[in-house]
Protein backbone atom coordinates (compact mmCIF):
# COMPACT_ATOMS: atom_id res chain seq x y z
CA UNK A 1 0.00 0.00 0.00
CA UNK A 2 1.05 3.52 -0.32
CA UNK A 3 -0.61 6.95 0.85
CA UNK A 4 -0.94 9.41 -1.47
CA UNK A 5 -1.68 13.18 -0.29
CA UNK A 6 -3.37 15.77 -1.82
CA UNK A 7 -3.59 19.24 -1.48
CA UNK A 8 -5.10 23.01 -2.07
CA UNK A 9 -7.48 22.57 -4.95
CA UNK A 10 -6.27 18.26 -5.75
CA UNK A 11 -7.75 18.42 -2.33
CA UNK A 12 -10.91 20.27 -2.97
CA UNK A 13 -11.02 18.68 -6.60
CA UNK A 14 -10.99 14.60 -5.02
CA UNK A 15 -12.97 16.02 -1.96
CA UNK A 16 -10.35 13.99 0.20
CA UNK A 17 -6.97 14.59 1.59
CA UNK A 18 -5.42 11.40 1.34
CA UNK A 19 -5.82 8.19 -0.09
CA UNK A 20 -4.69 4.78 0.46
CA UNK A 21 -3.93 2.86 -2.85
CA UNK A 22 -2.26 -0.47 -3.21
CA UNK A 23 0.49 0.75 -6.14
CA UNK A 24 3.80 -0.53 -4.78
CA UNK A 25 6.25 -1.25 -7.82
CA UNK A 26 4.94 0.88 -10.26
CA UNK A 27 6.15 4.81 -11.35
CA UNK A 28 4.40 7.85 -9.65
CA UNK A 29 3.57 8.72 -12.91
CA UNK A 30 1.58 5.62 -13.21
CA UNK A 31 -0.17 6.60 -10.00
CA UNK A 32 -0.87 10.36 -11.28
CA UNK A 33 -2.66 8.96 -14.54
CA UNK A 34 -4.45 6.36 -11.67
CA UNK A 35 -5.49 9.13 -9.68
CA UNK A 36 -6.37 11.66 -12.52
CA UNK A 37 -9.20 9.18 -13.83
CA UNK A 38 -10.09 7.71 -10.50
CA UNK A 39 -11.03 11.45 -9.20
CA UNK A 40 -11.41 13.46 -12.63
CA UNK A 41 -9.00 16.18 -11.55
CA UNK A 42 -8.23 19.04 -13.82
CA UNK A 43 -4.99 20.38 -11.92
CA UNK A 44 -2.64 17.71 -12.23
CA UNK A 45 -0.26 18.81 -14.63
CA UNK A 46 2.02 21.61 -12.92
CA UNK A 47 2.35 19.43 -9.59
CA UNK A 48 5.11 18.61 -8.44
CA UNK A 49 6.01 15.35 -6.61
CA UNK A 50 7.37 14.25 -3.40
CA UNK A 51 8.35 11.05 -1.94
CA UNK A 52 8.22 10.67 2.21
CA UNK A 53 8.74 14.22 2.18
CA UNK A 54 11.38 14.71 -0.73
CA UNK A 55 10.34 16.64 -4.27
CA UNK A 56 11.14 13.12 -6.54
CA UNK A 57 11.08 12.31 -10.00
CA UNK A 58 8.07 11.24 -11.58
CA UNK A 59 9.86 7.94 -13.36
CA UNK A 60 10.37 6.98 -9.91
CA UNK A 61 9.07 3.34 -8.87
CA UNK A 62 6.76 4.16 -5.71
CA UNK A 63 7.20 1.51 -2.94
CA UNK A 64 5.52 0.42 -0.28
CA UNK A 65 4.88 2.61 2.70
CA UNK A 66 5.66 5.38 0.30
CA UNK A 67 4.14 8.61 1.13
CA UNK A 68 3.31 10.32 -1.96
CA UNK A 69 2.38 14.12 -1.91
CA UNK A 70 0.86 15.65 -5.31
CA UNK A 71 2.07 19.24 -5.03
CA UNK A 72 0.74 22.22 -6.76
CA UNK A 73 2.29 25.18 -7.38
CA UNK A 74 3.38 27.02 -4.28
CA UNK A 75 2.21 30.12 -3.29
CA UNK A 76 3.59 30.72 0.57
CA UNK A 77 5.22 33.89 1.64
CA UNK B 1 15.96 27.00 22.69
CA UNK B 2 12.34 27.06 20.78
CA UNK B 3 12.70 25.75 16.67
CA UNK B 4 13.90 28.41 14.37
CA UNK B 5 11.60 27.05 11.57
CA UNK B 6 7.94 26.47 12.48
CA UNK B 7 4.14 26.53 10.47
CA UNK B 8 1.44 27.49 13.04
CA UNK B 9 -2.25 28.20 13.26
CA UNK B 10 -2.29 30.77 15.74
CA UNK B 11 -1.44 34.40 15.24
CA UNK B 12 2.79 35.20 14.92
CA UNK B 13 4.58 37.21 16.99
CA UNK B 14 7.74 39.45 15.42
CA UNK B 15 9.73 40.06 18.67
CA UNK B 16 9.37 36.00 19.47
CA UNK B 17 11.15 35.05 16.11
CA UNK B 18 13.44 38.20 15.77
CA UNK B 19 14.41 36.68 19.82
CA UNK B 20 15.29 33.64 18.30
CA UNK B 21 18.04 35.62 16.19
CA UNK B 22 19.30 38.00 18.43
CA UNK B 23 23.16 36.69 19.33
CA UNK B 24 26.03 38.72 21.24
CA UNK B 25 28.40 38.89 18.16
CA UNK B 26 25.79 39.98 15.82
CA UNK B 27 24.95 43.49 15.32
CA UNK B 28 22.14 43.62 12.60
CA UNK B 29 18.54 41.87 12.34
CA UNK B 30 16.98 42.04 9.21
CA UNK B 31 12.90 40.91 9.08
CA UNK B 32 10.50 40.44 6.70
CA UNK B 33 6.86 40.65 7.22
CA UNK B 34 4.37 39.19 4.93
CA UNK B 35 0.93 40.53 5.84
CA UNK B 36 -2.27 39.82 4.12
CA UNK B 37 -3.03 42.81 1.41
CA UNK B 38 -6.21 43.83 0.72
CA UNK B 39 -6.02 45.22 -3.00
CA UNK B 40 -4.38 43.07 -5.75
CA UNK B 41 -4.39 44.63 -8.75
CA UNK B 42 -7.24 46.31 -7.90
CA UNK B 43 -9.11 43.60 -6.38
CA UNK B 44 -10.45 43.15 -3.19
CA UNK B 45 -9.30 40.10 -1.01
CA UNK B 46 -11.92 39.41 1.90
CA UNK B 47 -9.25 36.88 3.43
CA UNK B 48 -7.33 34.28 2.68
CA UNK B 49 -6.33 30.51 4.06
CA UNK B 50 -2.85 29.30 4.04
CA UNK B 51 -2.56 25.43 4.00
CA UNK B 52 0.87 23.29 4.37
CA UNK B 53 2.14 19.93 4.14
CA UNK B 54 3.40 20.49 7.19
CA UNK B 55 6.38 17.84 8.00
CA UNK B 56 7.80 18.68 4.24
CA UNK B 57 7.15 22.34 4.78
CA UNK B 58 9.44 22.67 7.97
CA UNK B 59 11.95 20.34 6.25
CA UNK B 60 12.26 22.79 2.96
CA UNK B 61 12.37 25.41 5.81
CA UNK B 62 15.57 23.58 7.41
CA UNK B 63 17.06 23.44 4.12
CA UNK B 64 16.81 26.89 3.37
CA UNK B 65 18.26 27.89 6.56
CA UNK B 66 21.31 25.58 5.29
CA UNK B 67 21.66 27.51 2.64
CA UNK B 68 21.59 30.62 3.81
CA UNK B 69 24.16 29.29 7.11
CA UNK B 70 26.96 28.16 3.46
CA UNK B 71 25.86 31.42 1.78
CA UNK B 72 26.91 33.69 4.77
CA UNK B 73 28.83 32.41 7.11
CA UNK B 74 27.69 33.81 10.52
CA UNK B 75 24.00 34.61 9.75
CA UNK B 76 21.39 32.87 12.06
CA UNK B 77 17.71 32.09 10.43
CA UNK B 78 14.30 31.94 11.99
CA UNK B 79 11.07 31.71 9.47
CA UNK B 80 7.71 30.51 10.68
CA UNK B 81 4.98 30.69 8.90
CA UNK B 82 1.00 31.15 9.47
CA UNK B 83 -1.05 28.56 8.04
CA UNK B 84 -5.02 28.91 8.41
CA UNK B 85 -7.66 31.76 8.46
CA UNK B 86 -6.21 35.56 7.68
CA UNK B 87 -8.05 38.61 7.72
CA UNK B 88 -6.07 41.55 6.18
CA UNK B 89 -3.06 43.32 7.69
CA UNK B 90 -2.41 39.85 9.42
CA UNK B 91 1.06 38.21 9.42
CA UNK B 92 1.23 35.26 7.33
CA UNK B 93 5.36 34.90 7.37
CA UNK B 94 7.91 36.34 9.44
CA UNK B 95 11.90 35.91 8.08
CA UNK B 96 14.44 37.45 10.59
CA UNK B 97 18.33 36.96 9.69
CA UNK B 98 21.03 37.84 12.05
CA UNK B 99 24.24 38.79 11.03
CA UNK B 100 27.83 40.49 12.49
CA UNK B 101 27.20 43.04 9.35
CA UNK B 102 24.05 44.83 7.94
CA UNK B 103 24.75 44.00 3.93
CA UNK B 104 24.29 40.62 4.75
CA UNK B 105 21.40 40.70 6.68
CA UNK B 106 18.94 42.26 3.77
CA UNK B 107 20.61 39.86 1.26
CA UNK B 108 20.35 36.51 3.04
CA UNK B 109 16.62 37.78 4.06
CA UNK B 110 15.25 38.60 0.72
CA UNK B 111 16.86 35.22 -0.44
CA UNK B 112 15.32 33.06 2.10
CA UNK B 113 11.78 34.60 0.71
CA UNK B 114 13.05 33.81 -3.05
CA UNK B 115 13.31 30.54 -1.84
CA UNK B 116 9.95 29.67 0.25
CA UNK B 117 8.09 30.81 -2.95
CA UNK B 118 9.92 28.42 -5.09
CA UNK B 119 10.59 25.29 -2.62
CA UNK B 120 8.04 24.82 0.63
CA UNK B 121 4.58 23.37 0.00
CA UNK B 122 2.44 25.76 1.58
CA UNK B 123 -0.90 27.18 -0.41
CA UNK B 124 -2.79 29.94 -0.45
CA UNK B 125 -6.23 30.68 -1.15
CA UNK B 126 -7.57 33.94 -1.87
CA UNK B 127 -11.58 35.27 -1.24
CA UNK B 128 -13.24 37.31 -2.89
CA UNK B 129 -16.57 38.90 -3.40
CA UNK B 130 -17.17 36.76 -6.40
CA UNK B 131 -15.34 33.73 -5.08
CA UNK B 132 -12.45 32.03 -4.03
CA UNK B 133 -9.31 30.04 -5.72
CA UNK B 134 -5.95 28.32 -5.05
CA UNK B 135 -3.45 30.60 -5.93
CA UNK B 136 -0.14 29.06 -7.54
CA UNK B 137 2.66 30.05 -9.55
CA UNK B 138 2.94 33.51 -7.69
CA UNK B 139 6.51 33.51 -9.39
CA UNK B 140 4.89 33.05 -12.94
CA UNK B 141 6.62 30.33 -13.87
CA UNK B 142 3.87 28.68 -15.99
CA UNK B 143 5.88 25.31 -15.31
CA UNK B 144 9.05 24.57 -13.23
CA UNK B 145 11.92 25.15 -15.80
CA UNK B 146 13.35 21.90 -14.70
CA UNK B 147 10.46 19.77 -13.96
CA UNK B 148 10.79 20.49 -10.63
CA UNK B 149 11.32 23.50 -8.06
CA UNK B 150 14.95 23.81 -8.06
CA UNK B 151 16.10 22.57 -4.45
CA UNK B 152 19.23 23.20 -4.52
CA UNK B 153 19.16 27.38 -5.50
CA UNK B 154 21.66 27.48 -8.02
CA UNK B 155 19.78 29.77 -9.79
CA UNK B 156 20.36 32.44 -7.06
CA UNK B 157 24.29 32.42 -6.78
CA UNK C 1 -0.92 58.08 14.97
CA UNK C 2 2.16 58.00 17.26
CA UNK C 3 4.97 60.09 15.38
CA UNK C 4 6.72 57.99 12.57
CA UNK C 5 10.08 59.54 13.29
CA UNK C 6 11.48 59.69 17.18
CA UNK C 7 14.21 59.18 19.54
CA UNK C 8 13.75 57.58 22.61
CA UNK C 9 15.98 56.99 25.94
CA UNK C 10 13.74 53.97 26.47
CA UNK C 11 13.80 49.99 24.94
CA UNK C 12 12.81 50.41 21.79
CA UNK C 13 9.99 47.73 20.65
CA UNK C 14 10.23 45.91 17.05
CA UNK C 15 5.70 45.48 17.46
CA UNK C 16 5.69 49.08 18.08
CA UNK C 17 7.68 50.34 15.13
CA UNK C 18 6.33 47.80 13.05
CA UNK C 19 2.35 48.86 13.85
CA UNK C 20 2.72 52.21 12.64
CA UNK C 21 3.72 51.33 8.78
CA UNK C 22 1.37 48.30 9.16
CA UNK C 23 -1.65 49.34 6.13
CA UNK C 24 -4.51 47.54 4.60
CA UNK C 25 -2.80 47.83 0.89
CA UNK C 26 0.30 46.88 2.12
CA UNK C 27 1.85 43.12 1.96
CA UNK C 28 4.82 43.77 2.42
CA UNK C 29 7.35 45.17 5.70
CA UNK C 30 10.89 45.28 5.75
CA UNK C 31 12.36 45.74 9.34
CA UNK C 32 16.19 46.61 10.30
CA UNK C 33 16.90 46.21 13.75
CA UNK C 34 20.86 47.45 14.94
CA UNK C 35 21.51 45.75 17.82
CA UNK C 36 24.67 46.32 20.15
CA UNK C 37 27.63 43.94 18.53
CA UNK C 38 29.55 42.79 21.24
CA UNK C 39 32.80 42.25 19.24
CA UNK C 40 34.19 44.49 16.62
CA UNK C 41 37.38 43.52 14.65
CA UNK C 42 37.98 40.95 17.40
CA UNK C 43 37.61 44.03 20.29
CA UNK C 44 35.28 43.60 23.12
CA UNK C 45 32.58 46.42 23.36
CA UNK C 46 31.26 46.41 26.94
CA UNK C 47 28.17 48.83 26.71
CA UNK C 48 27.10 51.68 24.05
CA UNK C 49 26.55 55.41 24.81
CA UNK C 50 24.47 56.86 21.56
CA UNK C 51 24.09 61.11 21.87
CA UNK C 52 21.59 62.83 19.75
CA UNK C 53 20.88 66.27 18.55
CA UNK C 54 17.54 65.13 19.33
CA UNK C 55 15.01 68.00 17.51
CA UNK C 56 17.46 68.29 14.14
CA UNK C 57 17.87 64.40 14.04
CA UNK C 58 13.86 63.84 14.22
CA UNK C 59 13.93 66.40 11.46
CA UNK C 60 16.75 64.56 9.12
CA UNK C 61 15.15 61.30 9.95
CA UNK C 62 12.14 62.78 8.30
CA UNK C 63 13.79 63.97 5.62
CA UNK C 64 14.60 60.31 4.55
CA UNK C 65 11.02 59.68 4.82
CA UNK C 66 10.48 61.91 2.53
CA UNK C 67 12.94 60.80 0.44
CA UNK C 68 11.79 57.38 0.63
CA UNK C 69 8.38 58.21 -0.15
CA UNK C 70 9.44 59.99 -3.43
CA UNK C 71 11.53 56.98 -4.45
CA UNK C 72 9.29 54.13 -3.55
CA UNK C 73 5.42 55.77 -4.12
CA UNK C 74 3.53 53.70 -1.61
CA UNK C 75 5.88 53.48 0.62
CA UNK C 76 5.18 54.07 4.49
CA UNK C 77 8.76 54.38 6.42
CA UNK C 78 9.06 54.78 10.53
CA UNK C 79 12.28 54.70 12.44
CA UNK C 80 13.11 54.92 16.20
CA UNK C 81 16.65 55.68 17.92
CA UNK C 82 17.57 54.70 20.85
CA UNK C 83 19.70 56.98 22.74
CA UNK C 84 21.65 56.68 26.44
CA UNK C 85 23.56 53.60 27.44
CA UNK C 86 23.01 50.18 26.03
CA UNK C 87 23.84 47.06 27.10
CA UNK C 88 24.93 44.20 24.30
CA UNK C 89 22.09 43.17 22.08
CA UNK C 90 20.25 45.67 22.68
CA UNK C 91 18.29 47.39 20.18
CA UNK C 92 20.18 51.04 18.85
CA UNK C 93 17.54 51.79 16.14
CA UNK C 94 14.96 50.28 14.29
CA UNK C 95 13.45 51.08 10.92
CA UNK C 96 10.32 49.86 9.13
CA UNK C 97 9.10 49.75 5.69
CA UNK C 98 5.88 49.16 4.27
CA UNK C 99 5.01 48.48 0.36
CA UNK C 100 2.91 46.98 -1.75
CA UNK C 101 5.51 44.66 -2.76
CA UNK C 102 8.47 42.76 -1.85
CA UNK C 103 10.92 44.13 -3.18
CA UNK C 104 10.70 47.95 -2.77
CA UNK C 105 10.78 47.24 0.97
CA UNK C 106 14.15 45.78 1.41
CA UNK C 107 15.23 48.81 -0.97
CA UNK C 108 13.82 51.14 0.86
CA UNK C 109 15.36 50.03 4.40
CA UNK C 110 18.17 49.88 2.97
CA UNK C 111 18.70 53.00 1.78
CA UNK C 112 17.17 54.72 4.67
CA UNK C 113 20.10 52.86 6.85
CA UNK C 114 22.29 54.25 4.78
CA UNK C 115 21.28 58.07 5.05
CA UNK C 116 21.00 57.57 8.85
CA UNK C 117 24.77 56.61 8.40
CA UNK C 118 25.38 59.77 6.78
CA UNK C 119 23.44 62.91 7.48
CA UNK C 120 21.44 62.20 11.05
CA UNK C 121 23.31 64.17 14.50
CA UNK C 122 23.36 60.95 16.31
CA UNK C 123 26.79 59.75 17.59
CA UNK C 124 28.32 56.64 19.62
CA UNK C 125 30.18 55.98 21.88
CA UNK C 126 32.71 52.93 22.57
CA UNK C 127 33.09 52.00 26.04
CA UNK C 128 35.98 48.77 25.88
CA UNK C 129 37.97 47.52 28.67
CA UNK C 130 40.69 49.57 28.03
CA UNK C 131 39.14 52.75 27.05
CA UNK C 132 36.30 54.80 25.72
CA UNK C 133 35.74 56.78 22.82
CA UNK C 134 33.49 58.84 20.62
CA UNK C 135 32.93 57.11 16.87
CA UNK C 136 33.16 58.86 14.03
CA UNK C 137 33.25 58.48 10.39
CA UNK C 138 31.55 54.76 10.31
CA UNK C 139 31.62 55.25 6.48
CA UNK C 140 35.29 55.47 6.47
CA UNK C 141 35.12 58.96 4.59
CA UNK C 142 37.80 60.77 6.02
CA UNK C 143 35.51 64.07 5.35
CA UNK C 144 32.79 64.33 3.19
CA UNK C 145 33.13 65.06 -0.02
CA UNK C 146 31.40 68.04 -0.59
CA UNK C 147 32.22 69.47 2.75
CA UNK C 148 29.07 68.47 4.48
CA UNK C 149 26.71 65.79 4.10
CA UNK C 150 25.22 65.49 1.32
CA UNK C 151 21.33 66.31 2.29
CA UNK C 152 19.80 65.69 -1.13
CA UNK C 153 20.36 61.82 -1.66
CA UNK C 154 21.52 62.08 -5.30
CA UNK C 155 24.71 59.87 -4.75
CA UNK C 156 22.28 56.80 -3.78
CA UNK C 157 19.89 56.65 -6.69
CA UNK D 1 23.81 86.74 21.74
CA UNK D 2 23.88 83.46 19.15
CA UNK D 3 24.08 79.83 20.61
CA UNK D 4 26.42 76.81 20.10
CA UNK D 5 25.23 73.76 20.94
CA UNK D 6 28.49 71.13 21.43
CA UNK D 7 27.87 67.08 21.21
CA UNK D 8 29.92 63.86 21.89
CA UNK D 9 33.76 64.47 22.07
CA UNK D 10 33.29 68.53 21.61
CA UNK D 11 30.83 68.19 23.97
CA UNK D 12 33.95 66.50 26.28
CA UNK D 13 36.44 68.19 25.15
CA UNK D 14 35.19 71.64 26.10
CA UNK D 15 32.98 70.47 29.40
CA UNK D 16 30.36 72.24 28.45
CA UNK D 17 27.08 71.21 25.73
CA UNK D 18 26.56 74.21 25.06
CA UNK D 19 27.78 78.17 25.13
CA UNK D 20 26.32 81.54 24.67
CA UNK D 21 28.35 84.23 23.19
CA UNK D 22 28.30 87.98 21.40
CA UNK D 23 28.92 86.97 17.88
CA UNK D 24 25.75 87.77 15.93
CA UNK D 25 27.15 89.50 12.20
CA UNK D 26 30.44 86.86 11.65
CA UNK D 27 30.49 83.92 9.75
CA UNK D 28 30.25 80.03 10.92
CA UNK D 29 34.00 79.85 10.63
CA UNK D 30 34.91 83.08 12.64
CA UNK D 31 32.77 81.47 15.11
CA UNK D 32 34.56 78.14 14.97
CA UNK D 33 37.88 79.47 15.09
CA UNK D 34 36.83 81.28 18.08
CA UNK D 35 35.80 78.30 19.61
CA UNK D 36 38.67 76.51 18.58
CA UNK D 37 40.86 78.91 20.84
CA UNK D 38 38.10 79.44 23.83
CA UNK D 39 38.19 75.61 24.49
CA UNK D 40 41.81 74.45 22.62
CA UNK D 41 39.24 71.55 21.18
CA UNK D 42 40.85 69.35 18.96
CA UNK D 43 38.04 67.65 17.34
CA UNK D 44 36.86 70.71 14.85
CA UNK D 45 38.48 70.24 12.08
CA UNK D 46 35.74 66.84 10.53
CA UNK D 47 33.19 68.99 12.18
CA UNK D 48 29.69 69.98 10.32
CA UNK D 49 27.83 72.78 11.24
CA UNK D 50 24.31 73.22 11.43
CA UNK D 51 22.04 76.78 11.82
CA UNK D 52 18.70 76.26 13.63
CA UNK D 53 18.37 72.50 13.30
CA UNK D 54 19.45 72.69 9.43
CA UNK D 55 22.80 71.98 7.63
CA UNK D 56 24.84 75.30 6.57
CA UNK D 57 27.97 76.70 5.64
CA UNK D 58 31.03 77.42 6.88
CA UNK D 59 30.61 81.30 4.93
CA UNK D 60 26.96 81.47 6.41
CA UNK D 61 26.87 84.79 8.45
CA UNK D 62 24.86 84.23 11.81
CA UNK D 63 22.88 86.66 13.14
CA UNK D 64 21.43 87.39 16.29
CA UNK D 65 19.30 84.23 18.05
CA UNK D 66 20.99 81.56 15.71
CA UNK D 67 21.98 78.47 17.47
CA UNK D 68 25.08 76.91 15.37
CA UNK D 69 25.48 73.17 16.64
CA UNK D 70 28.77 71.66 15.79
CA UNK D 71 28.32 68.48 14.44
CA UNK D 72 30.95 65.72 14.83
CA UNK D 73 31.04 62.79 12.10
CA UNK D 74 27.74 60.59 12.69
CA UNK D 75 27.72 57.16 14.00
CA UNK D 76 24.24 55.90 14.77
CA UNK D 77 22.30 53.43 13.19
Amino acid sequence: MIKILLFAELQEEAGTDQVEVDKAGVTVNEVKSWLQKQYNLTALENTMIAINESYADENEVVKDGDVIAFIPPVSGG
Amino acid sequence: MSQLFDIKDTPLSIEEVVEKVTRRECGAIATFIGTVRELTHGKRTLKLEYQAYKPMAIKMLEQIGQEVRDKWPGSTIAITHRVGTLDISEIAVIIAVSTPHRKAAYEANEYAMERIKQIVPIWKKEFWEDGTKWVGDQLEQTAYPEGKPSIKGEEND
